[in-house]
This record gives structure tokens, C-alpha cells and sequence, in this order.
């Protein structure tokens, strides 16, 4: 099994598997343990500065918002970061928080490409590295699996290969070549769902878009959540846990908490919100003036629900 | 029977529409093939599974589904999973057809949505690959939604996003890519394009209305090779307009 | 990424991921096709002779029972078979149905070893290649990721790698050592599940063994069902299904499917049905009196469930 | 206060479960370890939480589980998965325990369960690793249960199916096995041994009531270390004889 190519992106966050079961072993206790906590709280005591981090599922769906507006809030910096990113990482480079990303895809859907990630990385501020969807969620998937990569036949043959930290080696069983896509474990990872207990033992209904994989690839873990369930109630339906609390070290209670996102059975995408941020972020101003709106004069979730108005929230509200 | 007063855009979405195969799966980007998908599905091909990238799988929107991972991608479907499960039956060889955009074409099919200029000094910064990579490596068959200019369809990429044939001929099995998988369609805002199989080389096929072959070489970077029975597509149907924009997208957010 | 040492034991099945790409392309319906038959109409038409079969979860825990004595009754020969197994590969192995094993554990639980195991190999009539549980669900995990192979920390040091096809290797990102267990395609899959539809849309309660990866790696998939659930179940809860309609090419009705063995929330296990196996089992003779009784003088599911009789089952059952 | 009525088995089931510690997270297999996990979580280690190979996470059965995937070993579960998830919680390190059989046992705590005699042509055919192998190699530390007697007390197993630690110190790391894991204890039917962790040899620590140092020797077919201060195991108590034959095994299946 030679190394046949080999990507020339930085491996930003080399995946350091030892490492990684002494930390599960030593900082995720096994005890039922109360997480419940603000994003005020969450984001100070386990986000730090130049840390590796990532959000699930992506802006406009299932996002930790309230999480990611938090992060802007306390000015966290040197963020590593990787991701598809709708909205979300588009705050997080408007604010000019990230120094690297393991890119997929930051943009605005149809709405299309990303101001923010255009000026950060035309300024030189953002370094990339290329990926595609499946190989950051396969990476995750490696993590969670604690194994130190895994093959993939996509990637294959592309300047995304050439621009990223996979490898490319013969399948020692058939001789064919392979990609191989290094585990990717992250500092921190932000995750929305739908229902979780104080303990962290968390519910999606729907497409669970790559939280299984990112929960079990993270050092820290902020579950964010519609709702804050009984135990009990996860006990009666145990396959329904997508995360179990072990995972877990901050539960945040914030309904409407992807919002200007959807959160599919809740509410659906405030698109006159999303529009605002599609405006306003042409420029590095208006950005700052959607930030300033929205995150900086407000000074929690509470309050940014306040300022889109009760109104407003029920209009979006899924019957 | 025709109705005279489509835009460029409904024209684009009717005519990847009628590419969809009944009876196939396909995999659905954001934008145009989300319209597409659902008028093949009212009109020609109501047994295509639509798959959406974040784990929707043969879902029956009501309404047009606006994010590959939003809700209405996985309404009424018959499994709701992740992007893990879908990528992988891609890589199992379940996904037939996968329908994607690009900023570039080059004549291989490869594309480009990654950066304009070097990597690491871009002229423009774009998306990224997005599932692009992933569709254009995994799915059997790729189709590439296009603007059509010079600009767009050029001699060389300055980045292969996503492969198409690669440098030609026996190149995509030999990185390793799945063997007989491929670009098979180009539509653009001017025209229908597929590749020769000998040299695997993007080939005209039909102009859209009104549209000359000299008008869709002249927009095009590149040699195109042209086929000898170049057709004129149909242009949308009454029956397609009125789905479009009385089912579809009652709202006009994309047409 | 060097290869440091092999297993020696014979790749029983090797795996083509072309060769199952070209399979799932034009052997697997994409249309929804009623595929509701009997166990003797499944078994005749996808379970060949010399074919490589395995079945999930294992015999006394929500196993494909109906399916299993349906195998046997056929007389398939030459079977190659992965797998634990607690009672179903024995009924397979005292039929002299198997000839060669993918093992990692046959036997009964707290009730010992299997004699019928120890009978077929001490007689050389089966090989087996050794792995551990987690590498034979990891392969078949290979398999549905549509990978040639994929890395475990397990297995190493050990005879159980001696004795197996997998390879350890240098991995390329760490120089560590890693084993590399190789994708396992099944010929046949035998699947019990609660409930599925008539296209085979499934669903399943409680742990899930590996009915997932298994699913997602059989060439052919057949899907016994205690009850047959309509369409509009599956699209009012589609995050519930586990296995999609495509995977699927028969769907059995079977009530009790899994007797002897439990269903989670529908039966348990009937204690005294398998401990019968378990004593008759001790010798050849034994072995054979018992199917005979409850395989081949019952034609079919509908005969067994009346030989165990409605009062039994309906001690079985759970509230 | 002693109860003087006990089997060995339950006296096994007693040493076994006081070495659950409270707060951590235990791989159970089918039968002793099953016993001693829900008499630990109802004695010393309540926030025991056991994990079942097939998928069941932090069950609260109220009754005790007889196989490794049955309905109770999810009854009251955080989680319900499947083994693979289990299986790669474990390699990622949250598994500190894993309770284990096997058929021998070396001095080095690797345990065969799957052949005796020659792999090919073997004078008995065994079980096989199971899950036996993933949780000797990936838990943080092992307890084996074993019956003690020279033919399973063994210098040199006919094969190792599950590693202990192998040839001795830095075995196990040199073959790529997870730094800092093996086995911890075992607990046999005449005593409680743990490894000597210089040489990562197995050592006597404690006898069973009314078994004698000499005993425990004369049945162990290798050298056996002997630590300097050997103690005595405490006998079942009146209270672990009661949960145990009121609450845990009524039907006494087991003990």
C-alpha cells in the first residue's frame, strides 16, 4: 500500500488518536451530570481562542445560530474551522474570526457566492484547504470511529485533492488506487436538535445531516435545543438518541435557536432575515452593521428573539 | 404546443427536466434542479427518487424544495438519514444521475467551482465543491447546469473542482475514480451538449430556440465538437409552463 | 503505507466494488415493486447454492428464524456464511448446509459451546478465517460505504488476525500500525425486522446490531417482517426507516419470525424451544430429530407457528 | 457480615462486582458479568454504566439480561445503537471496562476461546472472539472470568484470540494496540489475581475464603506471581446474597 500522491493543503488539525482516547477517557464523565447552561456560559468556558471548530448541519438548517452568534459576541479569534457554511460561517468570517478553514462549501445557495469568504481570503486574512462534503463528513466519520482514516473513491483525480491533506495510496486488497482522508477531530463542535434532557442525551427528527458523526468527533461538545426534555422520555424511546450525554459537555436551552434558519416540524427559514444578511453583507460595512444589528446590541438569544418580535416567530412556527 | 412566453430560465429547466430517466435515481442540487426535478417528476418521469445530499431520499415535496437540506427534501420521503448515508450509496453505485453546477467547463466536463486564478491568490474566491466532487466522482452519470460564455466554458481550468473525464480517455479509472462514470449532459443558457465517446470531448447537441451554432461556438472557449445532427431543443410546452408556474414555483423565485 | 503482515486465512469473499456498483445499478429496482412473498419463494429465488450468506442479529435475538428453517428445508448446499451465531448457524451447520465460515462466534451464550459447530469442523467438514464481532461488522460497514477496506485498531497482536484475511499496515498519516479489514459484499442478506412495507421500507426498534451496515452490503437482501406496515407509515416517519426500499429484493410476512428467539417490545425469547435444541443438540442424531420436527415436517412458517401453538405464542408475547 | 450459605458462583459474581468502579463505563458479556454489573449498580456503583456489544447503552433493566442483545440490556437504555457505534466508542476510549471469558488464559492475560489444539485441525472447536477481541484491544482495562484449573491456566496458549499483553511490556503498543490498555484483573474460581506491571505478569492478590495460596498454585499451570501482602476475599455478604437471590437471579439461573 504505497503512497501514491499526497494533497499539499496544511493538515490543519492533525488527528492525534491517542490523544483523543485519554480525553475521552479523563474529561467526559460517565455520571449523569446537569449541562443546562446560556451560550453566554458554554461559549466562554469551552471555545477558546485559535481553537478547531465546527457547526452541524449548516446556517439556514438545523444551525446552532444562537451558539454561532454567541461565538461573535465574545470576539473569539484565530479560528480554525471547517464546514460547508450557509450564513453561519459567513457571520464568523464577516466578523473576521477564522485564520483557516477546511473548506467544502461556504456560500448562499441559490442566492449565491459568499461576500465574506471572498473578501477574507482575497485579503489573504482566510487560509483554505479543499474538501469536498462527503470527504469532511467521512473525516468526521474516522474520528467517531476512532481510526486513523478512512478510504473514499471521491476526491480522486481533482485540483480539491491536490489542494487538501488526504493521500492517495494503493488499496493493498484489489492494487486500485484510494483516497485516503486523514480523522479529523475537532476542539469544539456546535450541534442544534430538537430535543435533549439536562444531561445531553439529544433528538433530531429528520435528516440527522453529520451530528452522529460530528458528536463523536468532537473534544467539546455544545448541544444546542429546541426543547429540554425529561429523561424518562429518552429512556422510553432509546433508539430515538442520535447523541448520548456522555458526548455532551454544555446543553443550551434556545428555542428558535437556528434561526434565521429553519428547524424542520418547528419553524420554517425567515427569509426576510436571510435576505437582510444577503444585502447587507456586499460590503464589509454592511456586514458589520447586519452584526452590530443582530449580535453586538443584543446581549443573548432572549433578547434576539425579543428583537425579531413575538410576531414574527409565530408567523414562521410549522403547525 | 409551445408557449412563446418563457424566459431563459424556464427554457434551462425544461430541458434538464426532460433528461431525468423515469424509474432512476438522481441526485439534486440546489436551484434549477430542484425545479427540474419536480417538473420531470409531474410530467415524464414520476418514479424518479430525488436524493438530496443531507440525507432526504425519495421524498414528495408539496412545495419546491429551496435547500439540500431543508425540510421539504425529505417530506413524505421514504427515508430521512445523513449526508454519510447518501454520499456512501453514491459510492455503492445507487445514485444515477447527479445534476450540478460549476463557474467553469472545460471541454472534458471537468469543473470548477472552487477558485478563479491561483489557489492560494485568487482573482475570486468561490463556493467550494459543496457534494459537488463527491456527485461527479460517485454518481453514474453527471449533468452540469451552466451559463454559457467564454468565460465559463474555457480551454483549461484554473481549477478541477470536480472531475469530469479528467485529461480524456481511460483517466478517470486510472486515479481510481469508479469505472464508467462520467459527465453525460451539459445544459446551458444557450444550448444541450454531450460528450463523444471516443474522445470523451464535449459535443453540440441541440441549440436552444432561437439559437445559432455559430452563436453557441463563438460563447464557447473551446473547440466544441458538434454533432452532425445538431437539433433544436423544444422550447417548454404549455403544460410545462403552467406546471412551473402554477405548481412549482407559484412564487417566480427561480423562473 | 506498508504492508507489515497478512492474515492467512482465506479471503473467503473477496470483494469487488466494481463488480457491486454494476450490481446495485442494474439489479436494484428504483421503482417501488411489491416484493410481499413466502419464505419458500424467497429463499428459492435469491439463496443459491455456494452462496455467501449471513444473517442479522443472531438467532435468539431478532433473527431471521422463519427464513433460517426455510434454508434449511430447501437444502441449500455449499453455503458460505459469516458470522456469530447462536442457534441459527447451528440449525445451519447440524444440516450440513455449511462449508466454509467467516467466523467470530458460534455458540449459545451462557449454555456453552456449540456442538454442532465442534462436530463440522473436528470432522473437517467447515473452514473457518477468524475475526472479532466488531471486524465483521466492520467489514460489512466497508461494504456499505462502498470502500475496498477499512482500518480498526482492533485484531492486532492477535491469532484471530493470524488466522483472518485482514492486513496491517503502516498508516500513512501517523506511522502507526493499522489493521485493514477488507469489505465484505454478501451474496445473500436475511434480515428480520418489525415491520416494512411492501416495497421493503423497514423499520426496526431498539438497537439496530447491524442490520445497517448488512443492509447496505448484501447483493441480494431478503427482509422477513412481523407486520406489513402501508406506505404513508414509512413517509410519516421516514427518519424511522432503516432500510430503504432499493436495498430490498423480497419482503416476507412473518409473525413470530424470530421464534425461538425474542422480538424487542413484540415477544421473548421461548426458553423451552431452545433449551430443547440445546440438550438434542449434543449429538448428531439429536440434532437432525430436532429439524426434522421443527423444519422439515412443517412445510412452512404458518405449520411451525401451529406446531408451537397459540397458547404458547401468546405466552410469548409482550404487553 | 458473612453469609455462609454462598455457591462459588455467587462468590464469584461478588468479587466481580466490587471491582466495578462507580461512575465509569463497563463492556458486559453474557452471564457472570451481567450478574456482577447489576449487583455492583445495586451495592457500591450505581452510576455503573453498562454497555452491550449490540447497541445497548446505560440500561436500568428490571430484569436481569440473558444475552448480549436481548430487550434488557436496552430496557431504560440512554441509547439504543447498534454494534459498530458500540464498537468504536470503545476504540475511541470511552469504554473503561470490559468484562470477558475465555476457555485459557496465559500469564500475559491473553485469552483463547477459540481453538484447542492446532487452528486447522484442532482437538476442540470453540466459540470464537465474539466481541472478546474488540474489548481485550480497545477498553481501557479487562477483567477476565475464568474457571481455574491447569488446563486453563496455561504457559503458551494454542491461540490467542483476544490480547492481553501479549509477549510482556510494550507488546501491546508495538503492534499498534491503544497506549495505556490491557488487562487489569481476573477473577477465577479460586481467586482474585492482577498483573504485575514490571513484567505484566499475572499475580496472585487475594484467595477465596478457605482456598490456600498452595491451591491456587498447584492449579495454575504457569508461575504465578505472588504478591507480598495476598488477602483474602471478603465472602458474600447477608445483603449481596439477598439482591442476588431475591432481586438479580430469582429463577436462579445462574448462581
Amino acid at each position: 500500500m504505497n503512497v501514491i500522491a499526497q494533497g499539499q493543503g496544511e493538515l490543519i488539525q492533525p488527528p492525534d488518536l491517542e490523544a483523543f482516547r485519554e480525553w475521552n477517557r479523563t474529561r467526559k464523565a460517565r455520571q449523569l451530570v446537569d449541562k443546562v447552561m446560556t451560550e453566554a456560559e458554554a461559549v466562554a468556558q469551552f471555545v477558546a481562542d485559535g481553537c478547531y471548530i465546527g457547526t452541524e448541519l449548516y446556517g439556514t438548517v438545523r444551525c446552532p445560530m444562537s451558539l454561532t452568534r454567541e461565538v461573535i459576541r465574545q470576539r473569539k479569534k484565530n479560528l480554525r474551522v471547517c464546514g460547508q457554511g450557509v450564513l453561519e460561517l459567513d457571520l464568523w468570517l464577516a466578523a473576521g474570526l477564522v485564520s483557516q478553514l477546511d473548506l467544502t462549501y461556504v456560500g448562499l445557495e441559490v442566492f449565491g457566492t459568499s461576500h465574506a469568504l471572498r473578501r477574507a481570503v482575497e485579503a489573504g486574512a482566510v487560509t483554505c484547504v479543499e474538501w469536498s462534503n462527503g470527504a469532511i463528513a467521512w473525516r468526521m466519520k474516522a474520528a467517531a470511529m476512532g481510526v486513523p482514516f478512512i478510504p473514499t473513491r471521491a476526491m480522486l483525480g481533482s485540483d480539491t485533492l491536490a489542494h487538501s491533506a488526504a493521500i492517495v495510496a494503493t488499496d493493498p486488497f484489489t492494487g486500485a488506487p484510494v483516497c485516503l482522508l486523514p480523522a479529523l477531530i475537532l476542539d469544539v463542535g456546535l450541534i442544534h436538535v430538537h430535543r435533549a434532557d439536562r444531561f445531553g442525551n439529544a433528538q433530531i427528527d429528520g435528516i440527522t445531516g453529520f451530528a452522529f458523526e460530528m458528536a463523536r468527533a468532537c473534544k467539546r461538545l455544545i448541544l444546542s435545543a429546541e426543547e429540554i426534555i425529561a429523561t424518562d422520555e429518552i429512556r422510553a424511546h432509546p433508539d430515538r438518541t442520535i447523541i448520548p450525554y456522555y458526548l455532551v459537555d454544555a446543553v443550551v436551552p434556545a428555542p428558535f435557536g437556528a434561526h434565521p434558519g429553519e428547524m424542520a416540524y418547528c419553524y420554517e427559514r425567515d427569509d426576510a432575515v436571510y435576505r437582510e444578511w444577503i444585502a447587507a453583507s456586499v460590503t464589509a460595512e454592511g456586514a458589520l452593521a447586519y452584526l452590530a444589528k443582530y449580535v453586538d446590541r443584543v446581549p443573548d438569544h432572549r433578547a434576539y428573539l425579543d428583537l425579531i418580535g413575538e410576531q414574527r416567530l409565530a408567523e414562521l412556527r410549522v403547525a | 404546443m409551445a408557449d412563446p412566453t418563457y424566459s431563459k430560465s424556464e427554457l434551462m429547466i425544461c430541458v434538464a427536466a426532460r433528461l431525468f430517466q423515469d424509474g432512476t435515481t438522481a441526485f439534486i442540487g440546489t436551484g434549477i434542479p430542484m425545479l427540474a426535478a419536480m417538473l420531470a417528476m409531474k410530467t415524464h418521469a414520476p418514479g424518479v427518487v430525488p436524493i438530496f445530499e443531507f440525507g432526504g431520499t425519495g421524498a414528495q415535496p408539496t412545495q419546491l424544495p429551496n435547500m439540500v437540506g431543508g425540510a421539504r427534501t425529505f417530506e413524505r420521503a421514504i427515508a430521512a438519514s445523513g449526508i454519510c448515508d447518501i454520499m456512501e450509496a453514491a459510492q455503492r453505485g445507487f445514485i444515477d444521475y447527479g445534476f450540478i453546477g460549476g463557474a467553469q467547463i472545460d471541454p472534458f466536463g471537468n469543473l470548477n467551482s472552487t477558485v478563479i486564478g491561483a489557489h492560494d491568490h485568487p482573482k475570486a474566491r468561490l463556493p467550494g465543491s459543496g457534494g459537488g466532487n463527491d456527485v461527479g466522482s460517485l454518481c453514474w452519470k453527471t449533468v452540469a447546469i451552466m451559463l454559457h460564455d467564454k468565460r465559463r466554458f474555457v480551454p483549461r481550468l484554473d481549477f478541477i473542482t470536480t472531475p469530469g473525464y479528467l485529461t480524456g480517455p481511460g483517466a478517470r479509472e486510472a486515479v481510481g475514480l469508479p469505472k464508467a462514470t462520467g459527465p453525460v449532459n451539459v445544459v446551458s443558457t444557450l444550448a444541450l451538449m454531450d460528450y463523444e465517446p471516443a474522445s470523451c470531448r464535449m459535443r453540440l447537441r441541440a441549440t436552444h430556440p432561437g439559437v445559432t451554432v455559430a452563436e453557441v461556438i463563438a460563447n464557447t472557449g473551446f473547440d466544441l465538437l458538434i454533432a452532425e445532427d445538431v437539433r433544436v431543443n423544444e422550447p417548454p410546452s404549455v403544460d410545462e409552463l403552467r406546471l412551473l408556474r402554477a405548481e412549482i414555483d407559484p412564487e417566480r423565485l427561480y423562473i
